[in-house]
């Protein structure tokens, strides 16, 4: 059964789907979506070892040879993806029966956790295959369920957050399969493998270059990088609060996954970087999109939509990762996607338990939390002490990654800015830590009670995986260097 | 030189779009444009397209789109503001494609990357390999097989998500109501209704004839699908949803639809425990030809399942959609006028 | 080249036109109409680089030697499903959003959005 | 034989083409939706049987033949119905003749002696 590792990891959630919904009875199912998650995120660890110590595995599909048949390749990037997709699934899925409960009407339970199993699905298939156009199927599956889960919501203004992401997703999604129809058209293959032999030969004619512009565009819609990300922050904020959680931590990494995928795999580093000045272009775009999502973030009277600002500035650190076009500033990034997705998961699923026990985020409903709800507001600060950077914690290793690999480039400027942009994050959460813990409550007479077990297991767990990886940090460092080498062709 | 007409056509059709304000007009454009396309598919040789297109194109989503406006209203309302940004985003990316059409192998020559990389194989060796005549259903289901399992999961998805959006729990008051409707409109439709009763054995008849035959000719689980939901549809509208969900409730047809993926899934078990890859139908036989017709057959029964059970949620909600919402008008104009 | 290029233009043209009804038109559903222009538009693109001249549908027949592309042709199957997924989607989402913003229009949703967050601005204020 | 075949089809193939095109013609050219449904429903259905004869005459092989009889069944079956349905719906949401002095007159009448 080893060698079908990883295709079990993207059947198991698949099938589960249609079973959940043949069960049909709501505590049975979210049983059987955890049961389905957590052994997908078990097969993401051996198949992280196995890699690790093996290097990369193809698994032909209908067992036909690659260019041909469909071909799943894991190599150490993907590996690592997948272990953060997976992990998150499963520990935001613990939390999801409690949170639920007030936020989706009974009757929609079941389609809620066979969509959410399709949701994971489709960015687990993503990440794990090999072959260009099954990136776009999957890539739908992975929306499709998206924007329905995002409609859940409670308020109206979910449905129009949800209409608009299908709009903008929908066109990313075409572009994508604009720029894979040019590449196909130019090299006569699918397969990703494939055409990173294939695409230089024709690398200096026009229509590749067509393809990497569609190709990069459609990823960055789906990346929601700044000017792009008008369709994020509605859709997190008015989405069902576990979702939210999910889609915070997962969703964008997967999203970037595809973007380091196609620039260094695909088309490969000499062209991604050398041919055309993505450089120059996406460090200034990383660097805008943090400041004015940070500064906008400050602005926000709701805590969802603010964190929802704070994601798109913390794809925009990504982004600069990646810019700088090293071993280190990949490693950087990488890091940064592994952190992110802790400390975005322990925060908005603190902001679920807030939701369950207070009925919404407003930033005035704050006031007073900090006694009332101890735990899950001290999750909140650290998770906000990790987005700011501050040492102990994921956040400070990804940052100071990012920083040495900008100095050792010598663009201390950027560095520089960098930091200042650090000091919005200050800012911005430290608004949320003031009404929480220096203001009384508005009517003490309501007594709010300290989250559930079932949230507070979940956040701890991630709060705790959030210190734990920010003192000892050579799982994940090694992990991110080894992938960010093998995808420079540098061996260890 | 046909294609060319096609495609001048198409761009009439398009322009039209752009100006017509009526979405009625518009929404039975979007259909003449479906069909004009899934043309352009036959003379291009593609016609397994073109039958899926105009089943989709011109069928299927013209006809959720009509249910839809009767319930939002046909008039668009004109735009205030002036569309120059949109023109701005527009010409770019058009300059973009034209500039990149610049060095592509020209249009219907051989020589050109794509047929002569992977497509040879196909078209030489599936009749050794898989052995059956249609090359497209052979890629289809066999060699790009996990492709239309994730095509069939989409689907899965998008019912799901339609079932989340618009399911209303009935009342028996309600059903009662709806069905007084549904007596009144006998008179108006006696004779579509005598003519459709005579079609639908025969439209069932011809979705079970594209399913088998997909191997042979155009056709296959989807196009099977499509077919069957739609007589499934026809009768719905002629009988009233009430006369058609006693024959099919909903939680059988979500039954049916998780059946077919289930189906598609077990197949590529099934082979896992024979010790083949996932979806390696040689290993489902003791001849791998046989193996590769079994394993076909299988999944196309799965893909056909998923589809037609899925459209037929997608169209039986938003029409009791609409019931429900003249239902509650009624009741609230009732409400007003006993104030 | 004119000759050898004519379908692409086209087909670009078209798929403009469908991105400009998504960008510019404000009724939700006339812009999944747009949206649907431009998939189907795409999907031609697809379909039209699969033609080999002389070639016939590529089902196998005696006699003949020259069959068009078969790949394109099973991606754009793939890929027509997954339109009318988003269509349908799109669609029931239009319903909902008819339902309880009682209009389909862009600006009329958006102003309503904005006067309730107005509105709760100035509530707060005053408390 | 074969010269004959050939003029037969010709014959059916022509005759069907000049119904679908004056079916065209009187779509655009008629006065209002009910004479326009005239033309495009009787010669629709004419013109598209003369021409699935035309190509059954022309056909050599029994499937092709059997599978257009069967079109041809089902063009006589739906074309009709259709029309009927059509011009049932327009005239349920009031779209009324143009040249029907009949009608108004049996209107004016009624709205006279409404008002006497």
């Amino acid at each position: 059964m080893i060698v079908h590792l990883p295709i079990l990891q993207v059947i198991i959630p698949l099938m589960a789907a249609p079973i959940c919904l043949m069960l049909n009875r709501a505590k049975l199912v979210w049983l059987f979506a955890l049961l389905a998650s957590g052994l997908a995120f078990s097969i993401s660890i051996l198949l992280l070892q196995q890699v690790m110590t093996s290097g990369v595995i193809s698994y032909e599909l209908g067992g036909w040879q690659a260019p041909w048949g469909i071909e799943y390749r894991i190599d150490k990037l993907n590996a690592f993806l997948l272990l953060i997709i997976s992990g998150i699934s499963t520990v935001v899925l613990v939390a999801a029966q409690t949170s639920i409960e007030k936020e989706i009407p009974k009757d929609k339970h079941t389609y809620f956790y066979v969509l959410y199993l399709l949701s994971l699905t489709g960015m687990l298939g993503i990440v794990a295959t090999g072959d260009a156009f099954n990136i776009f199927v999957f890539l739908e599956i992975s929306s499709l369920s998206a924007y329905a889960l995002i409609a859940m919501g409670q308020k109206r203004q979910a449905l129009w957050a949800s209409y608009q992401y299908l709009i903008m997703g929908t066109i990313g999604a075409t572009f994508i399969l604009i720029g894979i129809g040019l590449m196909y058209q130019m090299t006569g293959t699918l397969n990703m493998q494939d055409l990173s032999q294939r695409l230089p030969e024709v690398a200096q004619t026009r229509t590749v270059f067509v393809s990497f512009a569609f190709v990069i565009v459609g990823v960055c819609l789906k990346l929601a990088m700044f000017p792009l990300h008008l369709w994020l922050p509605n859709a997190y904020a008015y989405a069902p609060s576990i979702v939210t959680a999910f889609f915070a931590a997962t969703a964008t990494k997967v999203a970037v996954y595809l973007l380091i995928r196609f620039t260094f795999s695909v088309f490969g580093l000499s062209f991604s970087f050398t041919t055309i000045p993505l450089q120059t272009l996406f460090m200034a775009l990383g660097l805008l999109g943090i400041f004015v999502a940070s500064t906008t973030a400050i602005y926000q009277s709701n805590v969802k939509h603010l964190f929802a600002y704070s994601s798109i500035a913390q794809i925009g650190y990504m982004i600069v990762g990646f810019s700088v076009s090293t071993v280190a500033g990949l490693t950087a990034t990488l890091l940064h996607m592994f952190n992110h997705a802790l400390m975005k998961g322990a925060i908005f699923l603190a902001l679920a338990a807030v939701i369950y026990r207070v009925g919404n985020v407003e930033l005035k409903n704050f006031r007073g939390l900090g006694r009332q709800m101890p735990l899950t507001m001290a999750a909140i600060v650290i998770g906000g002490l990790s987005l700011i950077g501050v040492p102990l914690t994921v956040g400070f290793v990804s940052k100071w990654y990012l920083l040495t690999a900008l100095v050792e480039q010598g663009w201390w400027p950027i560095a520089v800015l960098i930091l200042l942009g650090s000091m919005l994050a200050v800012v911005y959460v430290w608004r949320v830590i003031e009404v929480a813990y220096f203001k009384e409550p508005l009517d003490p007479s309501i007594k709010v009670k300290e989250a559930p077990m079932s949230f507070l297991i979940p956040i701890w767990t991630l709060v705790i995986a959030n210190i734990y990886f920010g003192i000892d940090t050579r799982l994940s460092v090694q992990v991110a260097e080894a992938a960010a080498q093998s995808l420079f062709g540098v061996s260890p | 030189m046909i294609d060319i007409v096609l495609l001048t056509l198409l761009v009439v059709v398009a322009i039209a779009i752009i100006r017509m304000k009526d979405l009625f007009a518009v929404v039975m454009l979007t259909g003449i444009y479906g069909l004009l396309s899934a043309s352009f598919f036959v003379a291009m040789d593609a016609v397994d397209v073109a039958f899926t297109e105009a089943a989709v194109g011109a069928g299927i989503s013209t006809l959720l789109m009509l249910v839809v406006i009767t319930m939002t209203g046909r008039k668009e309302k004109p735009t205030r503001h002036k569309p120059f940004s949109a023109l701005f985003v527009v010409i770019i990316t058009g300059g973009l494609l034209i500039y990149g059409t610049l060095d592509m192998p020209y249009f219907g020559s051989a020589d050109a990357p794509i047929h002569n990389h992977t497509s040879p194989r196909y078209i030489n060796d599936s009749m050794e390999e898989i052995g059956i005549p249609n090359i497209v259903t052979s890629v289809l289901a066999s060699y790009r097989a996990f492709d239309t399992f994730g095509e069939v999961v989409v689907i899965f998805t998008a019912g799901i998500g339609v079932l989340t959006l618009l399911c209303v729990a009935r009342s028996k008051e309600y059903e009662a109501e709806v069905e007084s409707i549904n007596d009144s409109m006998h008179q108006q439709h006696l004779v579509i209704r005598i003519v459709a009763k005579m079609l639908i054995p025969f439209i069932f008849l011809f979705a079970l004839y594209v399913q088998f035959h997909g191997d042979f000719g155009p056709g296959g689980g989807f196009q099977a699908g499509v077919i069957f939901a739609s007589a499934i549809i026809l009768y719905a509208m002629l009988f009233g949803l009430s006369t058609a969900h006693k024959i099919i409730n909903q939680t059988l047809i979500q039954l049916i639809a998780a059946l077919g993926v289930l189906l598609y899934g077990s197949v590529g078990i099934v082979s896992l425990m024979n010790g083949g890859n996932f979806l390696d139908y040689n290993v489902l036989s003791s001849n791998p030809i046989t193996g590769q017709h079994l394993g076909i057959l299988l999944i196309e029964w799965g893909v056909g399942c998923t589809v037609a059970s899925v459209i037929v949620v997608i169209f039986f909600n938003l029409a009791a959609r609409r019931a429900f919402q003249q239902h509650k008008k009624q009741a609230q104009d009732k409400e007003s006028s006993a104030c | 080249m004119l000759i050898g290029l004519f379908n692409d233009w086209i087909v670009v043209i078209l798929m403009m036109i469908g991105l400009y009804i998504v960008i510019a038109h404000g009724n939700l559903i006339k812009k999944l109409i747009g949206l649907t222009i431009f998939q189907t538009s795409v999907f031609i693109f697809y379909i039209s680089m699969a033609k080999v001249d002389g070639g016939t549908a590529p089902i196998l027949a005696d006699g003949i030697t020259q069959y068009s592309n078969p790949l394109p042709h099973v991606l754009i199957l793939t890929a027509i499903v997954v339109g009318i997924a988003t269509t349908a989607l799109g669609l029931s989402l239009v319903v909902r959003i008819k339902e309880t913003y009682n209009s389909i229009e862009e600006e009329e949703i958006q102003q309503q959005d904005n006067e309730e967050q107005l509105s709760m601005n100035k509530a707060e204020e005053n408390a | 034989m074969d010269i004959v075949i050939t003029i037969c089809s010709g014959f059916f193939l022509l005759v069907g083409s000049f119904l679908c095109i004056s079916g065209g013609i009187g779509l655009l050219r008629f006065p209002d939706f009910y004479t326009r449904m005239h033309a495009v429903g009787v010669t629709d259905t004419l013109g598209a049987g003369m021409i699935l004869v035309g190509l059954m005459i022309l056909s050599t092989d029994f499937l092709v033949f059997a599978k257009l009889v069967m079109v041809l069944l089902f063009t006589l079956l739906i074309g009709p119905t259709t029309s009927h349905v059509l011009a049932k719906a327009a005239f349920h949401n009031g779209v009324i003749p143009k040249d029907s002095n009949n009608l108004r007159q049996t209107e004016e009448k009624e709205n006279t002696s409404s008002i006497l």
